[in-house]
């Protein structure tokens, strides 16, 4: 349903280009590149401690890079606040639910709407009487499918329901590109796969940086995967290619599967992905 | 429901707080009437600290500094006035013994204090920036004391209450009619900006800062104007505390000052609009009802808050009206 | 009582309506005492109460009531409770207040409103010039009498090369001043420190290394304690002087053997050798168990004061009340007693010398300083 | 202005920076495993210095007056945690904050009522009294030379007792991760009542020292325990470095300022008005240095996060 990624002409519209990061004598991220094109789903993955985390923080913004540049829609953002970066166009959602969990659902979606059109400085008037601010975030609400909740306090709402907040609060800023942390994270078999249809169809909106630990999910969704081991991107391609690279078979996939014993009855299907890639 | 109820408890303490100084009226006790006015005055006060604490988190230990420096725009103003020397020398710009014109000067002098003091001290966070704003307090005490121009640790005497056009400001209803106002007009201003955009994520920078910035709102500029405002409301009942006492003096800016303000938002109810006017109450009851008991009332007052810290965290609103509920 | 309950419901207020229309007042005189009796000033609250009690104690009336209520040592509460005692109470009188900084904030406003003012401590300068007033009458001294005295004392001793130090606000100034107004020796410094401090370290090792032949300090309180015990250990013997208020009776046995010998100036001592003097020293120790301080003489002589007004005047006629005032005729704990035109005392100031007597560090006059002083602020009084 | 004099004023700057270490190192210890702000720390000074004016005024020994004002805060700083702080380990600093004032006024008032209004007697032993004469020709206090190698042996003992013990390795651990040493067995309420305890009696120290040259009333604690904020947050919070380095620092800057500060002004003002507004700076100074701290780094000198 996407045109195939390889060859494509339309220009990245996230790009990562030597991106260098050291925490002392660790060295987190080593000359990474990558990028992000319109209507694809590029996933990250990598064992634990690969420096996914000190890579996404660098590209929202938490975290400035010794070396390299981080592109955003054609403009260079690395020096750029996170907020910079959120109004630029970057949508990320987190891995640990990321809320304000004292305000209605209905709140916090105004508030991604109320981001995106900027004009916060507004003291008088009400932001729930604003109609083009609430029309958009029913619209970003109904999309993920919480728009029967609205009024609920976030507090209140489940773990999955949250993740499909997070994700409803990235809809409502029309973005360029989305960065998700982990969206899969801590939700059921069912609720994977409804949010795995969800993000299928998202990436028409926009293209989706994704990390994700649920392979099954990443080897059915992504155009193309980057492996990160050791701050390093080790290789980058379509599922395919990364099932047969010797490289992340050794360095990742045999670890991972000792690393992570749970990965394979949590996520199913996820014995299959490997044993594909295995020889 | 929630919301009902304590929409509810709000009307009731209005109501309470209007009726109390009109049965003292009708009853000639006029000092019933001071308590009220002093009630309403430092409810205006706590409003302004619970804009910055309660809606925007930002702990401060250095609300004083606003009080006191609305009461010294006051003192200042005043001064010259009484004694007819010109306020700038160089520019013969005069006093005055107008209200209007006193609030207005100390609303400016203490948001500007507030936005150098809030540019500078929101480079910090958490305990750090409680301690920055209460070294900043201490700053401005010291300043004040030693300061000879003034009156220093004396303080200045005001002979006469300043004057409000139209009406007769030494009848002490009266005033408790113009500090009430500024009471009921600030509430109603905070109540819609709680609602508006900026409320709305300045509450959101409270609860999630990392949500904020995501969504491309950066929360510096948002906490630094709602400190800014926090310090205007609290110097404009600074001016009204001084002129209520007819005085002004260094122990406006303690440290002890600002502790105060900061118990009468935890005793009536952190981030509730009308939680400062609960708490100014109840403390005022307090200070006049166990200070007449025994003079080491003190004692009660820390069993009480400690009460309230360890088991009543809503405050006084949060046990009349409930649990807190979003707002619509 | 009746103003308490403000905040309870508004049903609760009206119903109190009914049972708090104000009673009539029995003739007599009620008196407002607004003083310090919690927190760290409060020992000096607690002597001028209960100085001011005994008196009235003594004298078998049952026509004085007297509310007392603690200003915290705060200008604001201050002002609140004499709002309260005149507006409330509605007392005749107020007395009671300790500091410069609150009998500033009070007095104006209380005898505007047709209120006696009898201070029996604080007498800052503004209230003896150009502020004075009709209605208000200091029985203790004006702030700068004590260093004043001090200064001519001095001068006489032959002293050349002062030293001075005091704490950095208005009552330390006013103290300074005072002294030099009257000493016509050499100045070698001045220091001003901080309000409350209490390490004096820094201070002492300056004095010693000034080569004053004598320190002049104003450290009232804590301060003055800290400053006389480090005084005494650091080994520097150029000799103190200083007003009564370091060297007071409650203050000397925390001080301990750092003050012993050191002179100070006051208007009154326990010894002073007159029969109203030796009946108040007794009978405070039978009634309060410890020795009187200076401040429980002042609220001593305040009520007496008061109390012989009453004998030749009701207090609702203000004229005749202030004359009889004015006459000052009771017998004061210090002897002779008058008041200047600007009704602060004409009286005799003593040189002090602490001693130790079996246990208990007190005073004994060692001399006179000034005979019928007059504060400096009477010529610009107008009344 | 002799050299002598500006090095006693170093050795007094010196001695006030000690005692702060003593206060704000109790003050930093429990805020970095705990992750408490302990307002009524003044509080436990103050009642070291009255257990010890009690204690050392009923037998005539300061050293019993000492161990009793040791015994007597941390049996309070004990106290407390146990009934009331340990309830407010995971509230937000607000309710720390207001809490712990709350125990200020109940402390404060209590001592009054238990001792009266007026101030307490407690005077330096004969054996340490009197000044001694340093090499240069300098008289100092012997006393002030005995409290800063108090101050400086307790130093040495927190920094071995945190690096070097069992008992240190476990605070140490409590202030990284307070599930892991829970998860390692230790009774973490234990540590936790031990460590203030151990907080709370080196404020009782301090106070009982400090008040045999200054004034034990109530009252005495406030001003020393915002002082010991003030070094705390310049040093950062949680590091007992910190606490040793911020304490030095304001003990030297508010000594010197107080002296050099009227002298600079004289300089190039008449003296009354240059002493006046001297002194007023200095009475500001340490303020103005925790502010300039701050505002270049956020999280004090050797703090980590805020």
């Amino acid at each position: 349903m996407t045109e195939p990624v390889n060859g494509s002409a339309t220009a990245p519209v996230l790009e990562v280009r030597g991106l260098t990061k050291a925490f002392g004598a660790l060295v987190a991220s080593r000359d990474i590149s990558l990028d992000l094109r319109p209507g694809e789903i590029h996933a990250l993955i990598g064992p634990n401690g690969a420096g996914k985390s000190t890579l996404i923080a660098q590209i929202a913004g938490e975290l400035a890079p010794d070396r390299g540049e981080i592109w955003l829609g054609g403009r260079q953002v690395t020096g750029w606040s996170t907020a910079a970066r959120a109004r630029a166009g970057l949508a990320r959602t987190f891995q640990i639910s990321s809320l304000a969990m004292e305000m209605t659902v209905l709140q916090n979606a105004v508030l991604g709407a109320l981001g995106a059109r900027g004009k916060v400085m507004r003291f008088f008037a009400p932001v729930l009487g604003d109609r083009a601010l609430v029309e958009r975030a029913m619209a970003a609400l109904e999309a993920v499918g919480l728009q029967d909740l609205a009024a609920l306090r976030t507090a209140e709402l489940s773990h999955g329901q949250r993740r499909q907040l997070e994700v409803a609060v990235a809809l409502t800023l029309a973005p360029r590109a989305f960065l998700m942390d982990e969206p899969m994270a801590g939700l059921g078999a069912s609720g994977s796969r409804r949010l795995m249809s969800f993000l299928d169809g998202l990436r028409e909106r926009a293209p989706i940086l994704l990390i994700e630990h649920d392979m099954d999910a990443v080897f059915a969704l992504a155009d193309r995967i980057s492996v990160l081991v050791n701050g390093e991107v080790i290789a980058t391609g379509s599922a395919a290619r990364i099932r047969g690279d010797a490289r992340v078979q050794e360095a990742y996939l045999g670890e991972e599967a000792e690393a992570m014993p749970g990965e394979e009855a949590c996520a199913g299907a996820g014995g299959e992905g490997r044993g594909e890639a295995a020889p | 429901m929630g919301v009902r109820r304590e929409t509810m408890v709000n009307t009731l303490l209005l109501a309470g707080l209007l009726a109390v100084p009109l049965w003292a009226l009708w009853a000639d006790e006029p000092f019933t009437i001071t308590l009220a006015t002093r009630v309403a005055i430092l409810a205006l006060a706590g409003v302004g600290l619970n804009l910055a604490l309660g809606t925007g988190g930002l702990v401060s230990f250095g609300h004083a500094v606003f009080f006191g420096i609305g009461g010294y725009a006051m003192g200042i103003l005043a001064f010259h006035a009484q004694n007819y020397t010109p306020l700038i020398e160089s520019l013969s710009i005069p006093g005055t013994k107008s209200m209007p014109v006193i609030w207005a000067v100390a609303v400016i002098a203490s948001a500007l204090v507030a936005l150098a003091i809030g540019a500078l001290s929101l480079r910090t966070s958490g305990v750090y920036f409680i301690m920055i704003t209460l070294a900043f307090g201490q700053m401005f005490y010291y300043f004040t004391i030693s300061w000879p121009a003034y009156g220093g640790e004396d303080g200045m005497s005001i002979y006469l209450r300043n004057s409000f056009p139209g009406v007769n400001t030494l009848v002490p209803f009266n005033f408790f009619a113009i500090s009430f106002a500024a009471l009921l007009a600030v509430l109603v201003l905070v109540g819609r900006l709680m609602r508006a955009p900026f409320g709305l994520a300045l509450s959101a920078a409270r609860q999630n800062e990392a949500r904020l910035r995501a969504v491309g709102i950066d929360p510096y500029r948002l906490r630094l104007t709602a400190f800014t405002l926090s310090g205007a409301i609290t110097g404009l009942a600074g001016a009204l505390y001084a002129d209520l006492n007819r005085f002004v003096s260094p122990s406006m800016f303690s440290w002890q000052t600002s502790g105060e303000i900061m118990i009468f938002v935890i005793l009536g109810g952190v981030g509730r609009l009308f939680g400062p006017v609960a708490g100014a109450a109840l403390f005022i009851l307090l200070e006049h009802f166990l200070g007449g008991i025994s003079e080491y009332w003190h004692i009660f007052l820390g069993v009480l808050l400690l009460g309230v810290v360890l088991f009543a965290r809503g405050g006084l609103i949060g046990l009349l009206a409930g649990r807190e509920v979003a707002h619509d | 009582m009746r103003a308490k309950s403000l905040f309870l419901a508004t049903a609760v207020a009206s119903a109190l309506a009914l049972a708090a229309a104000p009673g009539a007042r029995a003739e007599g005189i009620k008196v407002g005492m607004i003083t310090t009796l919690s927190g760290g000033g409060a020992s000096l609250g607690v002597d001028v109460r209960d100085g001011f009690m005994l008196a009235v104690k003594m004298s078998g009336r049952d026509d004085i009531e007297v509310v007392i209520e603690d200003d915290q040592r705060k200008p604001d509460i201050a002002v609140q409770l004499a709002d309260k005692m005149i507006q409330s109470d509605r007392v005749d009188l107020l007395t009671g207040i300790i500091w410069s900084n609150l009998a500033l904030a009070v007095v104006p406003a209380a005898v505007a409103q047709g209120k006696f003012y009898l201070s029996p401590n604080a007498g800052p300068s503004q209230l003896a010039g150009a502020g004075c007033d009709p209605l208000h009458f200091n029985v203790a001294w004006q702030n700068d009498d004590l260093p004043a005295a001090a200064g001519t004392y001095l001068a006489a001793e032959g002293f050349d090369n002062t030293l001075l130090l005091a704490p950095n606000y208005p009552a330390g100034h006013d103290m300074v001043n005072g002294f030099k107004r009257t000493f016509t020796g050499g100045i070698n410094g001045e220091i001003f420190t901080k309000l409350g401090q209490k390490d004096y370290a820094a201070e002492i090792a300056q004095i010693r290394a000034s080569g004053a032949d004598s320190v002049f300090f104003f450290l009232p309180g804590g301060m003055g304690i800290s400053f006389l015990k480090q005084y005494a250990d650091s080994g520097v013997d150029i000799p103190l002087f200083g007003p009564a208020f370091s060297f007071d009776q409650g203050i000397l046995q925390a001080v301990g053997d750092a003050a012993l010998g050191v002179r100070n100036t006051s208007q009154w001592n326990k010894d002073i050798d007159n029969p109203a003097n030796k009946a108040f020293v007794e009978a405070f120790q039978a009634e309060y168990g410890r020795l009187p301080s200076l401040y429980a003489s002042q609220g001593y002589d305040t009520a007496n004061l008061m109390i012989s007004a009453m004998e030749k005047a009701d207090v609702s006629d203000t004229d005749a009340f202030r004359a009889a005032l004015e006459e000052a005729d009771f017998d004061s704990v210090r002897g002779k007693f008058s008041f200047a035109p600007n009704h602060f005392p004409v009286q005799d100031i003593y040189v002090r010398e602490v001693i130790k007597e079996g246990d208990v560090f007190t005073n004994r006059i060692v001399g006179v300083a000034a005979t019928d002083f007059v504060n400096a602020y009477v010529d610009q009084c107008k009344m | 202005m002799s050299l002598i004099l500006v090095i006693e004023q170093v050795l007094n700057g010196l001695q006030s920076g000690v005692m702060l270490f003593l206060m704000a190192a109790g003050l930093t210890l429990i805020f970095g495993v705990m992750g408490l702000i302990n307002l009524a720390h003044g509080s436990l000074y103050m009642i070291g210095a009255f257990a010890a004016a009690a204690v050392a005024g009923a037998t005539g020994s300061f050293l019993l007056g000492l161990a009793a004002a040791l015994a007597a805060s941390a049996a309070a700083g004990a106290l407390i945690e146990a009934s009331v702080l340990r309830r407010l380990y995971g509230r937000d600093h607000l309710d720390q904050v207001l809490a712990t004032f709350a125990l200020i006024l109940i402390f404060s008032e209590g001592t009054r009522w238990l001792f009266g209004s007026f101030p307490l007697y407690l005077d330096i032993p004969d054996w340490l009294s009197g000044p001694v004469l340093l090499p240069g020709g300098i008289h100092y206090p012997l006393y002030r030379l005995a409290i800063i190698g108090v101050g400086l042996l307790v130093a040495f003992g927190l920094f071995a007792l945190i690096s070097r013990t069992r008992i240190g390795i476990r605070i140490r651990a409590g202030e990284a991760d307070r599930e892991m040493i829970g998860a390692l067995g230790v009774n973490i309420s234990v540590l936790y009542t031990l460590v203030f305890a151990l907080g709370a009696a080196l404020a009782g120290l301090a106070g009982a020292l400090i008040g045999a040259i200054q004034s034990v009333q109530v009252g005495m604690g406030e001003p020393v325990m915002i002082l010991a904020f003030v070094v705390i947050v310049i040093g950062g919070i949680g590091s007992i470095r910190g606490a040793l380095v911020g304490a030095l620092l304001v003990g030297l800057t508010d000594t010197l300022g107080r002296i050099f500060l009227p002298m600079l002004f004289g300089l190039f003002m008449e003296p009354t008005a240059a002493t006046t507004t001297g002194s007023a700076l200095a009475s500001m100074s340490i303020y103005i240095l925790m502010a300039a701290v701050l505002l270049v780094k956020p999280t004090g000198l050797y703090g980590s996060a805020g």
